[in-house]
């Protein structure tokens, strides 16, 4: 067997699906707690990725560095989203239904709207780590994408300290486990869920970046990143904030063994075919929804 | 002092009250007994803010609270302990606590309130770290009801808190109750457990088909015929 | 129910009234009005980038022959309708253009899978129909109206480099290849003309393997090819997988003798998104900014000056080309009947951007072999050894850390 | 509902006669081809969606992997024209057997999938549709990224168009016969029961597996002929183009911007989603064009939650109380 092989794909495959995980982890939140399926939750997050571009190229600010005002503006402005647009569908009588269909009206406004500001042409982010590796025994770590893990790791890391351990972050979990009781000790839904959709699309900037570190991007890259989303957030669980980091990884798993060992032809329709087996098997995702 | 006038209820087109009036003193224990579906939950409901009035008003201490907001209704210090527990199943019984606390004026005095209840039940201190959904019954009911407390309540509503308990345990309960309402606790209490309900109110309502029936002392209520008949099955 | 229901005919009567109304007045086209050239292009979705491309240089040779007193003194207008990247819609968009606003000509669409969907079309609408073609299949199904003027042919794409690698000496050339494709019409087209030469030259296969797109990493492809010891890398993909490609074989200090990318590279975005990482990249190419034909002065002149470009890049020229052989035949025919516009084209030689092109029966110019590589940013042709403009750089330089 | 006003039936009846008999003879008063081909392909929504609605609208499993039964159906024709032998006839009635053959992909990817519930369903559907796509472009039997071209169906361009617009218009009345009557059904009632709280209906002596079963090969058969059709008319079929992703997602929300609770719902969104994205195509330019796309399916949503039909009805109530 080829080791460095099998552990190279490994690593790439972890690294791509964390970076997923954490695109994932606000959309299974605004999924799991508010019963909205965000289909422009993606979109969002490529919106940060032409921002950080934009950032590094003219100031040549790093783009993780630039998640630092990137993030509360992507709050503020789903916060806009949530009062305006949301809010009025929560009413509907089918929530997820009609949730998608808004979100999907705003994927496809923000796509475009990012395609008369920034062009169709593709981009590519180059820092200074670009390329750069690190060498471990017979394996290379390069520079972009351990960032991206790490950002992943932590992204996922604070949204889940946030649950546990503050008393916003403890409202957000009861409002979602139990609304009425919630409501009868003073959590105000409307916030909870305001500041809810706001984390999440935050989140999405940081996975958004993540992923141009990863991956060259255009304005209808979403689609694809929210098909990925779609799997990692299912499989781990519908608002399972580690379920999807698990998830992201096995997913991660999944591909680097089947770049190891299959034909690459093969690979995607493995990973997707595999999916579809664990969900068969497990309908609820491997991990049950537990925030 | 919480009163209600005249207070109408409607489910689409279903009436759940029709025109409830009552009221409970600052520090008294009232009582509110009735069948399935005479809409007492309606009325812990309507106030709390959970769901919309049509007619009537409810006022707190004097002042209107009809359509405010559940939260906005809790900060009020008019706290229910809804039927059924509601407990956050997931969340551990501290947290359950803590977020009896949400409100920030009993937040302020979270840690005071915790140690407090935790030394009015104790089971609950052993099993702090424990999910709510692990609990038993019993444990589950004095968890709502610390939760319910650690909102340090100026009204506490709680809503059939024996509600599936064994006989012994729900005795418990009602023994606690009543502890917390000679502690000065302003207590509405909503039960089917006409009997042991009635034993530690002063006052009580039944209320029948979404209009009260009839009203007074305890002693009153107990004596009635009616409600010897339907509801004490003597 | 029963009110809905007429509500909803109604409705749709009205839609239909409606577009039928439009219709009729834009089939009132007259004479000495313009010339209009029709057709879809995926102006939105995945593959807007090159449509961009190809729609800015159709527009700048309207433009150019508006200037000079039009198509048969006729000005020429363009009415581009967006495909939204799906082939369905191109096909339904080239109907509307043919037989609704009864277009006088119809333009080339991108990319492959709609182009061979289009075709047909036009065939059976008898319109002619210069396009980039969907590679070798789609001009081997008796096609009579469509020409690849010059088409984008995956059959011939890598033809130059490997005339260019069979002029060096047997020693020099790479030993063992690594062939990484993508899985799509136009990977497909690539393989059998690199099966082919790659026995010829006695360069043994070492990998072959086809991805799926997206390709999620692309550091194990390039590990397997450094640890098989490729001194030769097809990168047979676009651009999103290109340059993952590069990266990691940057990354892992993967130094073949040779790296040849496919379609992404051609772009201008490869030079200016991946910078000195995307230098030394064979790639062929069917059309280049400084081949030594009339016109490519002009259009490096505009693009530099609107663009900021070195030159123009390839899709922009395609746009350009297809309209100017398109036009050829128009003025050879001299008039609009498009049975003339193809007979004329089938026997006549024309004259384009990308050299004098005679068409056979299938529609397609003498095999085109241009081979390119980008050195110091900037694309230079190395075949055809007449019209180079730089000697190729080989073997490829380690990278610069 | 239960007493029909005799009139009414009268004017309903009259309303189709009259609709059919434009849209039969419409291909034939010699229109630009353009006008058959769009009226084809709005047939081709209107019969996805209305199948679709079948599992997705009336049972509430959403399926996002119907273009799965839409290409495995184009695929299936392709194959089988080639080895019947192609000519115009063999052309369209091969459509009928790709049906049944996407219709049986369903049953077996029906039957593990169908006990997922709500989005799970809705995920699974669409890993599905992505593993089918892939496959076919790996698989070098049916032309693998190549993609196939169709022989068959040597016609003048008009008469080509005429005879497939027919066959679809032939199609499309069948699905919703199909489907109105299915509505009014108690296969029907079980399927609402089953949206409404599949326990309870399980309760009710509803057997809801092989309702939904049921109800999911009917809605791939259609799409399946559907595509079978458009096999003859594409002539060149490609994985991205029949199995493209965003043609289910389209068929969800023409439904759904309908409104899935009826059987016009789907119809209704099919025919104007159409319509409006051909106008805004023809009459904006590209990016605003999509945003205006876009901004149609907010608006919608907003002020009509649940589709457009729900709306008019619910306005129709309030308007007159009577």
């Amino acid at each position: 067997m080829n080791t460095v092989l099998l552990v190279q794909s490994l690593i790439g495959g972890i690294i791509m699906g964390s970076v997923y995980a954490l695109l994932g982890v606000g959309f299974s939140l605004t999924w799991g707690v508010m019963r909205v399926i965000h289909i422009s939750h993606a979109a969002f997050g490529l919106i940060a990725a032409f921002v950080a571009y934009g950032c590094l190229q003219r100031w040549g600010i790093d783009p993780i560095a630039s998640l630092v005002f990137m993030v509360p503006l992507l709050f503020c402005c789903a916060c806009f989203v949530y009062r305006f647009l949301i809010l009025p569908v929560t009413k509907a009588r089918e929530v997820i239904v009609s949730s998608m269909i808004l979100t999907f009206g705003i994927a496809i406004i923000v796509e475009n709207i990012m395609l008369l500001i920034w062009g169709p042409d593709p981009r590519l982010i180059t820092t200074w780590y670009t390329s750069r590796v690190f060498i471990v025994g017979p394996f290379y770590f390069q520079y972009a994408p351990v960032a991206g893990f790490v950002m992943a790791v932590a992204g996922v890391g604070v949204i889940h300290l946030f649950l546990k351990k503050t008393y916003t972050g403890k409202a957000v979990r009861a409002a979602w486990q139990q609304s009425d009781a919630a409501q009868l000790y003073g959590v105000n839904l409307t916030r909870i869920s305001m500041i809810t959709f706001g984390l999440a699309v935050g989140s999405a900037g940081a996975g958004g970046v993540g992923l141009a570190l990863l991956y060259s991007f255009e304005p209808h890259a979403h689609n694809l990143w929210l098909i990925y989303l779609f799997l990692v957030v299912i499989v781990g669980g519908v608002g399972n904030v580690l379920g999807t980091a698990a998830a992201g990884v096995l997913i991660g798993i999944i591909t680097g063994l089947s770049l190891a060992f299959l034909p690459y032809q093969w690979v995607n329709p493995l990973t997707f075919g595999l999916l579809m087996a664990v969900l068969a098997v497990r309908p609820h995702g491997l991990f049950r929804s537990e925030v | 002092m919480l009163a209600v006038e005249r207070l109408v209820v409607k489910y689409d087109e279903l009436t759940a009250l029709r025109g409830v009036s009552l009221t409970v003193e600052s520090g008294a224990l009232v009582a509110m007994i009735g069948s399935n579906g005479a809409g007492k939950t309606t009325l812990l409901n309507a106030v709390s803010g959970l769901i919309p009035t049509r007619e009537g008003t409810i006022s707190w201490e004097g002042s209107l609270i009809t359509g405010l907001t559940p939260d906005a209704v809790c900060r009020l210090g008019i706290v229910q302990a809804p039927e059924g527990r509601k407990l956050f199943a997931k969340m551990t019984v501290e947290e359950n606590l803590q977020m009896g606390a949400y409100s920030p004026g009993p937040r302020a005095r979270v840690a005071e309130s915790m140690k407090r209840v935790l030394e009015l039940f104790p089971r609950l201190a052993e099993r702090r770290r424990q999910t709510a959904e692990s609990l038993s019954g019993g444990e589950q009911q004095m968890l709502a009801l610390g939760r319910a407390l650690m909102a340090t309540p100026g009204l506490l509503m709680l809503d059939e808190p024996s509600l599936g308990l064994a006989p012994i345990m729900a005795a418990q309960i009602f023994e606690i109750i009543g502890d917390l309402n000679r502690a000065g606790t302003t207590i509405l209490l909503v039960s089917q457990e006409v009997l042991q309900t009635l034993s530690i109110a002063r006052d009580g309502y039944l209320l029948e088909n979404g209009e009260i029936t009839l009203a007074g002392p305890s002693e009153r209520l107990l004596a009635d015929q009616r409600v010897k008949k339907s509801y004490l099955g003597l | 129910m029963r009110r809905d229901f007429v509500k909803g005919v109604l409705v749709f009567l009205l839609l239909v009234g409606f577009s039928a109304a439009f219709c009729l007045q834009s089939a009132g086209a007259q004479e000495k009005k313009p010339i209009i050239i029709g057709g879809s292009l995926p102006l939105t979705g995945e593959f807007a980038e090159t449509a961009k491309w190809i729609k800015l240089g159709m527009e700048y040779w309207g433009q150019e022959v508006n200037k000079k007193g039009g198509l048969l003194g006729r000005p020429v207008e363009f009415k581009i309708y967006d495909d939204e990247s799906n082939a369905n819609k191109a096909v339904t968009f080239a109907e509307k253009a043919i037989t609704v606003d009864k277009v006088d000509l119809l333009f080339g669409g991108y990319p492959g899978t709609a182009a061979r969907a289009v075709m047909p079309v036009a065939e059976k609408h008898k319109y002619v129909y210069v396009s980039m073609g969907g590679h070798m299949k789609s001009f081997e199904q008796g096609y009579t109206y469509c020409f690849g003027g010059p088409p984008l042919m995956g059959e011939w794409w890598y033809e130059g480099f490997f005339l260019w690698l069979n002029s060096l000496p047997p020693e020099q050339r790479p030993k063992r290849a690594a062939l990484y494709t993508m899985n799509n019409p136009i990977g497909a087209s690539l393989m059998s003309s690199l099966y082919t030469w790659l026995k010829k030259l006695g360069i043994e296969i070492v990998i072959d393997e086809k991805y799926n797109l997206p390709l999620p990493d692309a550091t194990p492809l390039v590990v397997k090819a450094k640890q098989m010891n490729c001194d030769i890398l097809f990168s047979n993909g676009f651009f999103d997988d290109g340059v993952m490609t590069i990266r990691a074989a940057k990354a892992l200090d993967y130094n073949p003798k040779a790296i040849v990318q496919g379609i992404g590279s051609v772009i201008p975005a490869w030079i200016k998104e991946l910078g000195p990482d995307g230098d030394y990249v064979f790639s062929g190419t069917s059309l280049y900014n400084k081949l030594k034909y009339p016109g490519n002065d002009q259009l490096n002149a505009y693009v530099k000056e609107k663009f900021n470009l070195p030159g123009y890049p390839v899709y922009f020229g395609f746009g350009y080309c297809w309209m100017q052989v398109l036009a050829q035949g128009v003025e050879g025919a001299g008039g609009l009947d498009q049975t003339k516009i193809r007979d004329w084209l089938k026997s006549h030689e024309v004259h384009s951007i990308a050299g004098p092109m005679k068409f056979d029966a299938k529609g397609l110019p003498a095999p085109i072999n241009f081979c390119t590589q980008i050195q110091n940013g900037k694309v230079e042709l190395i075949w055809p050894k007449d019209q180079a403009t730089a000697e190729p750089i080989y073997p490829k330089p380690a990278w610069k850390k | 509902m239960a007493s029909v006003c005799p009139t009414k039936t009268a004017k309903k009846v009259v309303g189709i006669a009259l609709l059919s008999a434009i849209l039969l003879v419409f291909p034939w008063l010699g229109p630009p081809v353009y006008f058959i081909s769009f009226l084809y392909t709005v047939f081709m929504f209107v019969c996805m969606a209305s199948a679709w609605n079948l599992i997705g609208g009336y049972a509430g499993y959403l399926s996002f992997g119907h273009a799965a039964f839409f290409g495995t159906g184009a695929y299936a024709a392709a194959m089988l024209t080639k080895a019947v032998g192609p000519g115009t006839a063999s052309n369209l009635l091969c459509s009928i057997p790709s049906g049944l053959v996407a219709a049986v992909i369903a049953l077996v990817v029906g039957y593990p999938c169908l006990k997922l519930r709500g989005p799970y369903f809705a995920v699974i559907t669409l890993c599905f549709a992505f593993v089918v796509q892939l496959s076919v472009q790996n698989l070098g039997v049916l032309g693998g990224p190549d993609g196939l071209w169709i022989k068959g169906m040597d016609l003048p361009v008009e008469t080509g168009r005429s005879i497939l617009y027919e066959s679809m218009l032939l199609l499309m009345a069948i699905t919703i016969l199909v489907v109105e009557r299915i509505e009014h059904s108690k296969f029907g009632a079980g399927l609402r029961a089953i949206k409404q709280d599949e326990e309870v209906a399980q309760t009710m002596a509803v057997n809801a597996p092989r309702l939904k079963m049921g109800a999911f090969a009917l809605s791939a058969f259609f799409p399946g002929v559907a595509g079978g059709l458009h096999a003859s008319y594409l002539t060149y079929i490609h994985p991205t183009i029949v199995f493209d992703v965003n043609m289910s997602i389209l068929i969800v929300l023409m439904a759904l911007f309908g409104g899935g609770a009826s059987w016009l719902g789907p119809v209704v969104g099919a025919v104007l989603l159409s319509f409006i994205n051909e106008l805004l195509s023809t009459f904006v330019k590209a990016e605003l064009a999509r945003i205006i796309y876009g901004s149609l399916f907010i608006v919608v949503i907003i002020f009509m939650p649940n589709g457009i039909m729900e709306f008019i009805r619910k306005r129709k109530q309030t308007g007159s109380p009577h």
